[in-house]
C-alpha cells in the first residue's frame, strides 16, 4: 500500500512536471502578429470572378518598425518583414499584395528566384512598371509562399523578387530611405497552411547568410493560413 | 511439470530433432515462420506503388529480406517463448537445484556460424549484384535527359539544359526515358528524395552529384528534402510530375511558367 | 613498500605493479591522442585532396608554409627528446635528471618560441581558406603538445631536484613515453604538412 | 602472496589536516569558481575582441569561451587540479590525504565532492544518468506532443528542431553512460577483485568532467537551442545559431570525460585482475564493458577534432565546413561517422553483456559458449570502426566505396548473431527464475531481433535509397539503442540495485512499469516504421496530412512508455528509500560483487579474493549444494540482513573449486 501511494506519486509528478513544461514551451514561442487579407468587391480571373483580397507588407531594414515593437524586441537589429508574418488569405480569391520594401540589397545566390512565378501573368509591379523579373545583381528580398502539396491541401506557390534600394540612397524623415513599392496578385486555391520566407540570403554573418532573421519565425520567415 | 534436466538425463532413442525440446520449439518456429512469411509483403505495401524499376526493385529487395529474415526471427522467438512457458521456474524463491552444466556445444556453434555466414554471404551477392544493373544504368545506351537540380534553404528548382535552360520549380519528366539529375545545393546540404521513384541523393554546397532514374509510371509524385536544413526542412517539397512524352514536349516547348 | 599500511588504497600499490599500471594507461592516453592527431591529418589530406571549388592554396597571395622551418621545429624537439632520454638513462641520478630533464625543458620552451613565431609569420589566418584553417589546426595542436610536455618535463625537474625519487623512477619513465609519442607526432604533423602542399588536381 | 592478502585492519580515522585544501573543495565552490571565471572570460572577451567583418563570429567566440572557462573554473573550484598541482611541487598526496579522498569519512557530503572511491563515482553516474534520461525523455513527450496534429501546431518549426537537437545528444550522453557510468565504476572493479580503479583521480575527473558538461547542454536551451539534430552536420552548424556553441563544448568536455574513463577502465580491468583470476575466468561483463570503453576511447577523438574545427568555423572564422574557401561538409560527416558508428556498439556492448551476466544467474546454468561471447564482442567492436560510411551511402562523397562499405556492414551480423547465440543457449533448457533483470533478456530479445533486422534493409545500398533520412531510420536505431540498450541497462540495474543501495528494487511495480514501457515502444516505433516505409523523412516538424494515423499511433504509444517509465522511476525512488533490505547475494549470483557484504565496505574486501575457476560453474559436479542461492528468510536470503558473527565472510574468499 504505501508502495502503490509512493510510486503513484511519482508518476502524477512526472506526468504533472511533464505537463508544465509542455505548457511553458508551447508559451515562450514567438508569436507573430497576424495580418488579414481585406475583400474589397470582385475580380474578373480566368476562374470566373472571385472576392479580391488586399494586403499590405513591408519589409525593413531592422526590426524597429516590424511587429516588435518601438524597441526592436530582442533582436532590434535583424530585417524583418512587417507589419505581421502570420498571414490570413481568403480561399479561392485573387490576393493582390502590396510591399514596401525599405532594405539594400546585393546579388541573389540562385538568380531563378529573382523572376516572378506564380503570380497572375507572372509579372509584378515595381514602382508602377509592369516587370517578370528583376535584375538577380541587385535583389532585396524576395516573397516566396509554399507549402506542403498532399491530398487535402491545394499546391500554391508564389515568387515575387524585391529590388534593392541602392546604397547611399536619402534617408526620409522616419529614418529610412524612399522604399520600392511593389505589387503583385495571385490566386488562391482551397484552405491550407503554407509558409513563406526570403529566398535572398538577407541573414546576418553565419554562413550562407541563411541563420538569424532568416531562420527565426517572425522575422524573414512567417505562415500563411488559406481559410475557407 | 516435467524439466529440462529430466528431459536430458532419460535414455530416449529418438533422434535429436524429435525430442522435446526440439520437437516443440520446430513446430512453434514453422508457426511463426508461417506468420511471418505472410507478414512480408506488407513493408513493399507500405512503400506504395512504384514508379519506376529502381523503386520496384527495392521494393522485391525488401520483401525478400523480410520473407527470409522470417525464420530467423521466428527461431528466436520460438525459443523464447517455449522458455516462457516450459523452462520456467515458478515462484519467489530461485530453483533449488541448477539447470544443466553444459557449456558449450560445438555442433551448434558451427551450424548457427555458418548459417549466419551463409545468410550474410546471400545479402552480400544480393546487394552487389543489384548494384551492379544500377551502375550501368548511370550509363546507359541511350543519351538520358538532363536534370540540373538545385536545393536552398528551403526550395528546390530545376534547369533543363537540353530544353534550353527552360527552369521551374516542380519536376516534369517524360515517362519511359532515362534522367539523369544533376543536383548541388546554394548554401547547406539537403537531400534530393524522388519519394515513388527510389531515388536520393545529397545536395552539397560546392560539389555535384549524380543520380539516374527511369520513371515508368504516368502520375504525380513527391520530391521531399531528407537532411536536416533549417527552419522550413519539412516545407521544402514539391511534386513531381510524370507525363507522357507529347505532354513533355508541350511542356517544354511552353514559354511560361507551369504554375497558376 | 615499506609503509606499514597495508596496500589498501590504489596508486600505493607496491612499485612495479604501479609501473605496469601506469605504462599501460599511459600508453592508452596517447592512443587517444593518436587518434585526435589522426583526424586532424586526415582533415588536412582530405580537404587538400577534394580541393572544393579550387580553394586549396590557390586564392590570390596563398602560399604555403617554409618546409624549412617545419623540419627546423621537428628538429629542436628532436634534440629535446634526446635530451630527456639522456636523464632517463641515468636512473635515480639526481643530477643528470636534473640536467637532462632541464635541458630537454628548455628546448621545448624554444620550440614553443619557433611554433608560435611560426604561426604569427605565416602571413595568413585560419578565416583565408581551407589551407590555412588546417594548417593552423596542426600548428595550434602542437602547441598544446608542447605545453603539456613543458608541464611534465617541469615536473620531472622539480620532483628530481626534491629527491622525490628513490622508489619511483618510473615517474621518469612514463613521462619519457609521452615524450616520445611527442616527437613522433610532430613528425606526423610535418610529413603531412611540408610533403603535401601542392594542389592535387584542378 | 603479496601484502594486500593479508588480513589488516583498516587504519585508523585519519587526522583532520588529511586531505589538505581540498577539504574545502566541493560541489558548491566549484559552481562559484565556474560562474567567476566564465563571468570574468565573458566581460574580458567582449570586450576586447574585434567585430571580424559582418560575421557574428564575436558572439560565437565569445560564447565557446565563456563556456570553456566555466567548465575549467568548475574544475579548479572542485579540486581537480590539486593532484597534479601537489604533483608538480613534488609534495604528493600521502596515505591520509588519499583517504581522505576516497571518502574515508563515509558522509553524505562524499557524494558532492571530488571523491575518488568508485562507488561513489558509479553511484554519482547513476544518479546523472537517470536525470539525463528524464531530461531527454521529456523533450522526447514534446517532440511527439507535436506530431499528434500535422501543421507543427504545438511548438514552432525552429523550436521542433531544437527539441529534436537537445533530445538527441541528452539521450546519446545518457546512454553512452548508462551501463559504463553506474555499473563500470561501482561493480566493475569489485567484480574483478580490485580495491579501487586503477587510477582513482582520473575517474573522479571523469564524472566532474560530464557533471560540468550538463548545465553547458542546457545552456542550450537558452542561447537559441541546437537547431540542427544531434548529428550537426554542417555546413548547417556553421550558420546556426549560438546553441551550437554550447553543443560543441559540450561534446569536447564529454569526450575528454569518456577518454580518460575510457583508459581507465580499461586499465583496470587489465592490469587489477584478482590473484587467479586469468583471461578465461574473467567475467563476460568485463570483456564488453572494456571492448565499448575501448572503443570510445578511440572513436570520442574523431569527434572531439570535428567540433573544434566547427568551433574554429564559428568563432575564428575558418574555412573547415565552408565551401565557399574550400571546406567541405564531406570533412565533418566523415569525422562525425567514423565516431558515430562505434558509438553505436559503445552503447550496445555493455547492456548486452550485463544481461549475459544476468542470465546463468537467472537460468542457473553457465553462460553459453563463452567462446562465441568474446567472438562475438571483439568481431563488433573491431569491424564497427570499418563501417562509418554506410551512414553517407547517399551522400555522394564517394560511391566507388559504396560496395566495400555494405561488405564490412553485413559482416557485423556474424558476430551479433554469435551474442544471440550465447544468450538462447543460456536459455536453452534453464531453470528461468522469473525475476525482474531475466525479463529483460527477453525485451532485449524480441528487440534487438528487430533492430537488427531493419538494419539489414539498410546496410543494402539500393534499399538505402529508399530509407535513408526517413523515419524507418529513427524506429531502427531506437529499437537498437533503446530496444536493446537501454532495456539492457534497465535490467542491468534491477539486477545490480540490492548491491549498489542494499535494498530490493520493489519487483512488482519494477516489472509491470518495465512491460507498461515495453508494450510502448513496441507500438511507437512500429507506428514509425510505416511512416517511414510511407516517405516520411526524418525530423519533420509538420509531416502532412498524409502520415497522420501513424504518427497519432506513435505518439500514443510514447505516452505509454513515458507512463511505464515513471513507474519504474516510481519503484526505484520508493525501493531506494523504503525497499526491503538486501542480503549480499539475494540472487544466489556467484561472481565476486556478490562474495562481498552489502553495503560494500571502503575498499570492497577485508581480503583479496584469490579465484581459482571461472564464474558460471552452476550445474556442475561438486559445486550443485554450494551454488544454490539461499531461501529467502534464511541468513544471507532476500530480505534478510547482512550476515554477521560467526555467518561473516571468511577471511579467505576462495572462489570455485579448491
Amino acid at each position: 500500500m504505501k508502495s502503490l501511494v509512493g510510486i503513484g506519486a511519482t508518476v502524477l509528478a512526472g506526468g504533472i512536471a511533464l505537463g508544465l513544461t509542455g505548457v511553458a514551451v508551447s508559451r515562450a514561442q514567438s508569436d507573430p502578429s497576424t495580418v488579414t487579407a481585406v475583400v474589397k468587391g470582385t475580380a474578373q480571373t480566368p476562374q470566373g470572378t472571385v472576392p479580391h483580397a488586399f494586403l499590405e507588407l513591408q519589409t525593413w531594414p531592422d526590426s524597429m518598425a516590424g511587429p516588435h515593437g518601438k524597441d526592436g524586441g530582442p533582436h532590434p537589429d535583424w530585417v524583418s518583414y512587417g507589419p505581421g508574418t502570420h498571414l490570413v488569405l481568403p480561399a479561392h480569391s485573387l490576393v493582390t499584395l502590396t510591399i514596401q520594401q525599405y532594405d539594400s540589397g546585393e546579388e541573389i545566390t540562385n538568380h531563378y528566384f529573382a523572376k516572378v512565378l506564380g503570380t497572375v501573368d507572372g509579372t509584378e509591379t515595381v514602382d508602377g512598371k509592369v516587370v517578370s523579373e528583376v535584375d538577380p545583381t541587385a535583389i532585396g528580398h524576395t516573397f516566396t509562399l509554399h507549402g506542403l502539396a498532399q491530398d487535402g491541401q491545394d499546391e500554391l506557390f508564389v515568387n515575387a523578387p524585391l529590388p534593392a534600394i541602392p546604397d547611399g540612397a536619402k534617408n526620409l524623415a522616419n529614418g529610412y530611405p524612399e522604399p520600392h513599392v511593389v505589387t503583385f496578385s495571385f490566386l488562391t486555391k482551397g484552405p491550407g497552411e503554407y509558409v513563406f520566407n526570403c529566398e535572398f540570403p538577407c541573414g546576418d554573418g553565419t554562413y550562407a547568410k541563411f541563420g538569424g532573421p532568416m531562420s527565426t519565425r517572425g522575422y524573414m520567415s512567417g505562415t500563411v493560413t488559406v481559410t475557407s | 511439470m516435467s524439466t529440462g534436466r529430466h528431459e536430458g538425463q532419460r535414455l530416449d532413442t529418438r533422434t535429436t530433432w524429435r525430442r522435446p525440446p526440439v520437437l516443440p520449439i520446430l513446430v512453434i518456429w514453422a508457426v511463426l515462420t508461417v506468420l511471418l512469411l505472410l507478414f512480408a509483403p506488407v513493408p513493399a505495401r507500405l512503400m506504395g506503388r512504384p514508379a519506376s524499376p529502381t523503386m520496384q526493385e527495392i521494393e522485391t529487395t525488401v520483401t525478400w529480406f523480410t520473407g527470409l529474415s522470417a525464420p530467423v526471427a521466428a527461431l528466436v522467438w520460438a525459443i523464447l517463448l517455449y522458455s516462457v512457458f516450459r523452462w520456467r521456474h515458478r515462484g519467489p524463491q530461485p530453483p533449488p537445484e541448477d539447470g544443466s552444466g553444459r557449456r558449450d556445444n560445438r555442433r551448434v556453434f558451427t551450424i548457427w556460424v555458418l548459417g549466419s555466414a551463409v545468410l550474410c554471404l546471400f545479402l552480400l551477392v544480393w546487394g552487389l549484384v543489384v548494384i551492379a544493373p544500377r551502375t550501368s544504368e548511370a550509363n546507359p545506351a541511350q543519351e538520358p535527359i538532363l536534370v540540373d537540380v538545385t536545393g536552398q534553404q528551403w526550395a528546390w528548382s530545376f534547369t533543363y539544359p537540353d530544353e534550353g535552360n527552360k527552369s521551374a520549380t516542380e519536376l516534369y519528366l517524360p515517362v519511359g526515358q532515362t534522367v539523369a539529375f544533376r543536383v548541388t545545393s546554394k548554401d547547406v546540404i539537403h537531400s534530393f528524395w524522388l519519394v515513388q521513384l527510389g531515388i536520393k541523393v545529397d545536395a552539397n554546397p560546392g560539389e555535384t552529384t549524380v543520380a539516374t532514374v527511369r520513371p515508368t509510371q504516368i502520375g504525380t509524385f513527391q520530391l521531399r528534402c531528407a537532411e536536416l536544413c533549417g527552419l522550413y526542412h519539412s516545407y521544402m517539397q514539391t511534386t513531381v510530375h510524370v507525363v507522357s512524352v507529347a505532354d513533355y514536349e508541350a511542356w517544354a516547348q511552353s514559354p511560361a511558367e507551369a504554375h497558376s | 613498500m615499506t609503509s606499514p599500511t597495508p596496500a589498501l588504497v590504489a596508486g600505493h600499490l607496491d612499485p612495479e605493479a604501479a609501473r605496469r599500471m601506469n605504462k599501460l594507461g599511459v600508453i592508452l592516453l596517447i592512443v587517444g591522442d593518436a587518434f585526435f592527431t589522426f583526424s586532424l591529418v586526415f582533415t588536412y589530406l582530405y580537404l587538400r585532396g577534394l580541393n572544393t571549388n579550387g580553394q586549396w592554396l590557390t586564392q590570390k597571395g596563398a602560399h604555403p608554409v617554409s618546409a624549412t622551418y617545419t623540419w627546423l621545429v621537428v628538429l629542436v624537439v628532436a634534440a629535446s627528446w634526446l635530451a630527456y632520454r639522456w636523464a632517463e638513462r641515468g636512473g635515480t641520478d639526481k643530477a643528470r635528471i636534473v640536467l637532462g630533464a632541464g635541458l630537454a625543458s628548455a628546448l621545448v620552451v624554444l620550440d614553443l618560441g619557433l611554433q608560435v613565431g611560426q604561426m604569427v609569420g605565416a602571413g595568413f589566418t585560419p578565416r583565408d581558406g581551407a589551407y590555412q584553417s588546417a594548417w593552423m589546426a596542426l600548428a595550434g595542436y602542437h602547441v598544446v603538445h608542447l605545453l603539456l610536455t613543458l608541464f611534465l618535463g617541469v615536473a620531472i625537474v622539480n620532483r628530481a631536484r626534491l629527491g622525490r625519487f628513490a622508489e619511483t623512477a618510473w615517474h621518469v619513465t612514463m613521462v619519457g613515453y609521452w615524450w616520445t609519442w611527442l616527437v613522433l607526432a610532430t613528425v606526423i604533423i610535418a610529413a603531412a604538412t611540408s610533403l603535401a602542399t601542392t594542389v592535387p588536381r584542378a | 602472496m603479496t601484502t594486500s592478502v593479508t588480513a589488516a585492519p583498516s587504519p585508523p580515522v585519519a587526522p583532520v589536516t588529511a586531505g589538505g585544501i581540498m577539504r574545502h573543495l566541493n560541489v558548491v565552490t566549484g559552481i562559484v569558481m565556474g560562474v567567476l571565471l566564465a563571468t570574468a572570460t565573458w566581460w574580458v572577451t567582449s570586450s576586447t575582441f574585434p567585430v571580424l567583418d559582418e560575421g557574428d563570429h564575436k558572439d560565437d567566440a565569445v560564447t565557446i569561451l565563456t563556456l570553456v572557462a566555466w567548465v575549467i573554473g568548475f574544475l579548479i573550484g572542485v579540486g581537480a587540479f590539486v593532484g597534479p598541482a601537489r604533483w608538480l611541487l613534488g609534495r604528493d598526496l600521502t596515505v591520509e590525504d588519499e583517504h581522505y579522498l576516497a571518502g574515508k569519512d563515509a558522509g553524505v557530503a562524499r557524494y558532492f565532492r571530488f571523491t575518488t572511491d568508485h562507488k561513489v563515482v558509479g553511484m554519482q553516474y547513476l544518479v546523472t544518468t537517470m536525470v539525463l534520461f528524464g531530461f531527454g525523455g521529456t523533450l522526447a513527450m514534446l517532440i511527439r506532443t507535436n506530431l499528434i496534429t500535422p501543421g507543427s501546431r504545438f511548438v514552432d518549426p525552429a523550436t521542433y528542431n531544437s527539441l529534436v537537437g537537445i533530445h538527441g545528444i541528452t539521450m546519446i550522453i545518457a546512454t553512452i553512460i548508462m551501463v559504463s557510468g553506474p555499473f563500470g565504476n561501482f561493480i566493475l572493479p569489485i567484480m574483478i577483485g580490485a580495491r579501487d580503479m586503477a587510477f582513482p583521480r582520473l575517474n573522479a575527473l571523469s564524472f566532474w568532467l560530464l557533471f560540468a558538461a550538463v548545465p553547458v547542454l542546457i545552456s542550450s536551451l537558452f542561447l537559441g537551442g541546437i537547431s540542427t539534430g544531434w548529428s550537426a552536420y554542417a555546413p548547417l552548424s556553421d550558420q546556426a545559431n549560438r546553441g551550437m556553441d554550447a553543443f560543441l563544448v559540450t561534446i569536447v568536455t564529454f569526450a575528454i570525460s569518456t577518454g580518460v574513463a575510457g583508459m581507465n577502465i580499461t586499465t583496470t580491468a587489465v592490469r587489477m585482475r584478482a590473484r587467479g583470476m586469468t583471461w578465461s575466468r574473467t567475467p563476460i561483463f568485463v570483456f564488453g564493458t572494456v571492448a565499448s570503453v575501448a572503443l570510445g576511447l578511440v572513436a570520442f577523438p574523431m569527434f572531439e577534432v570535428a567540433m573544434i574545427e566547427l568551433g574554429m568555423d564559428r568563432g575564428m572564422g575558418a574555412g573547415f565546413y565552408d565551401p565557399s574557401i574550400g571546406g567541405s561538409g564531406w570533412l565533418y560527416a566523415n569525422l562525425f561517422w567514423l565516431m558515430g558508428h562505434p558509438e553505436v556498439y559503445v552503447i550496445l556492448l555493455p547492456a548486452i553483456v550485463a544481461l549475459m551476466e544476468i542470465t546463468p544467474v537467472f537460468t542457473r546454468k553457465p553462460l553459453f559458449s563463452f567462446t562465441s561471447a568474446i567472438l562475438g564482442i571483439m568481431g563488433i567492436a573491431g569491424l564497427s570502426l570499418f563501417v562509418w560510411a554506410h551512414h553517407m551511402y547517399v551522400a555522394g562523397w564517394a560511391p566507388v566505396l559504396g560496395g566495400p562499405f555494405m561488405v564490412t556492414t553485413e559482416l557485423i551480423s556474424i558476430p551479433t548473431g554469435l551474442l544471440f547465440l550465447v544468450l538462447l543457449g543460456t536459455l536453452w533448457r534453464g531453470r528461468v527464475w522469473m525475476r525482474l533483470p531475466v525479463m529483460a533478456v527477453y525485451a532485449l530479445l524480441w528487440n534487438f531481433t528487430i533492430g537488427g533486422i531493419t538494419g539489414i534493409y539498410l546496410s543494402d545500398i539500393p534499399v538505402d535509397q529508399a530509407m535513408h533520412g526517413s523515419m524507418f531510420v529513427t524506429a531502427h536505431f531506437h529499437y537498437t539503442l533503446m530496444g536493446a540498450g537501454l532495456t539492457g541497462a534497465m535490467g542491468a540495474l534491477a539486477y545490480w540495485f540490492p548491491k549498489m543501495t542494499g535494498r530490493m528494487l520493489h519487483e512488482k511495480a519494477g516489472a509491470i512499469g518495465f512491460w507498461v514501457a515495453q508494450v510502448g515502444f513496441n507500438v511507437t516505433f512500429m507506428g514509425m516504421f510505416a511512416v517511414g516505409l510511407a516517405g516520411q523523412p526524418r525530423r519533420v516538424a509538420d509531416p502532412g496530412t498524409y502520415f497522420r494515423v501513424g504518427n497519432l499511433i506513435s505518439s500514443i504509444g510514447a505516452y505509454t512508455i513515458m507512463l511505464g517509465m515513471l513507474t519504474f522511476l516510481g519503484a526505484i525512488i520508493y525501493s531506494w528509500r523504503a525497499g526491503s533490505v538486501a542480503s549480499a547475494s539475494p540472487w544466489g549470483a556467484r561472481t565476486l560483487e556478490w562474495q562481498t557484504p552489502t553495503p560494500v565496505p571502503l575498499e570492497n574486501f577485508e581480503v583479496l579474493p584469490v579465484v581459482t575457476q571461472d564464474f558460471y560453474g552452476y550445474g556442475e559436479d561438486g559445486h550443485r549444494a554450494a551454488a544454490g542461492a539461499p531461501a529467502p528468510g534464511t541468513p544471507g536470503g532476500p530480505g534478510a540482513p547482512p550476515p554477521q558473527g560467526p555467518d561473516a565472510p571468511p577471511q579467505r574468499v576462495e572462489v570455485g573449486a579448491p
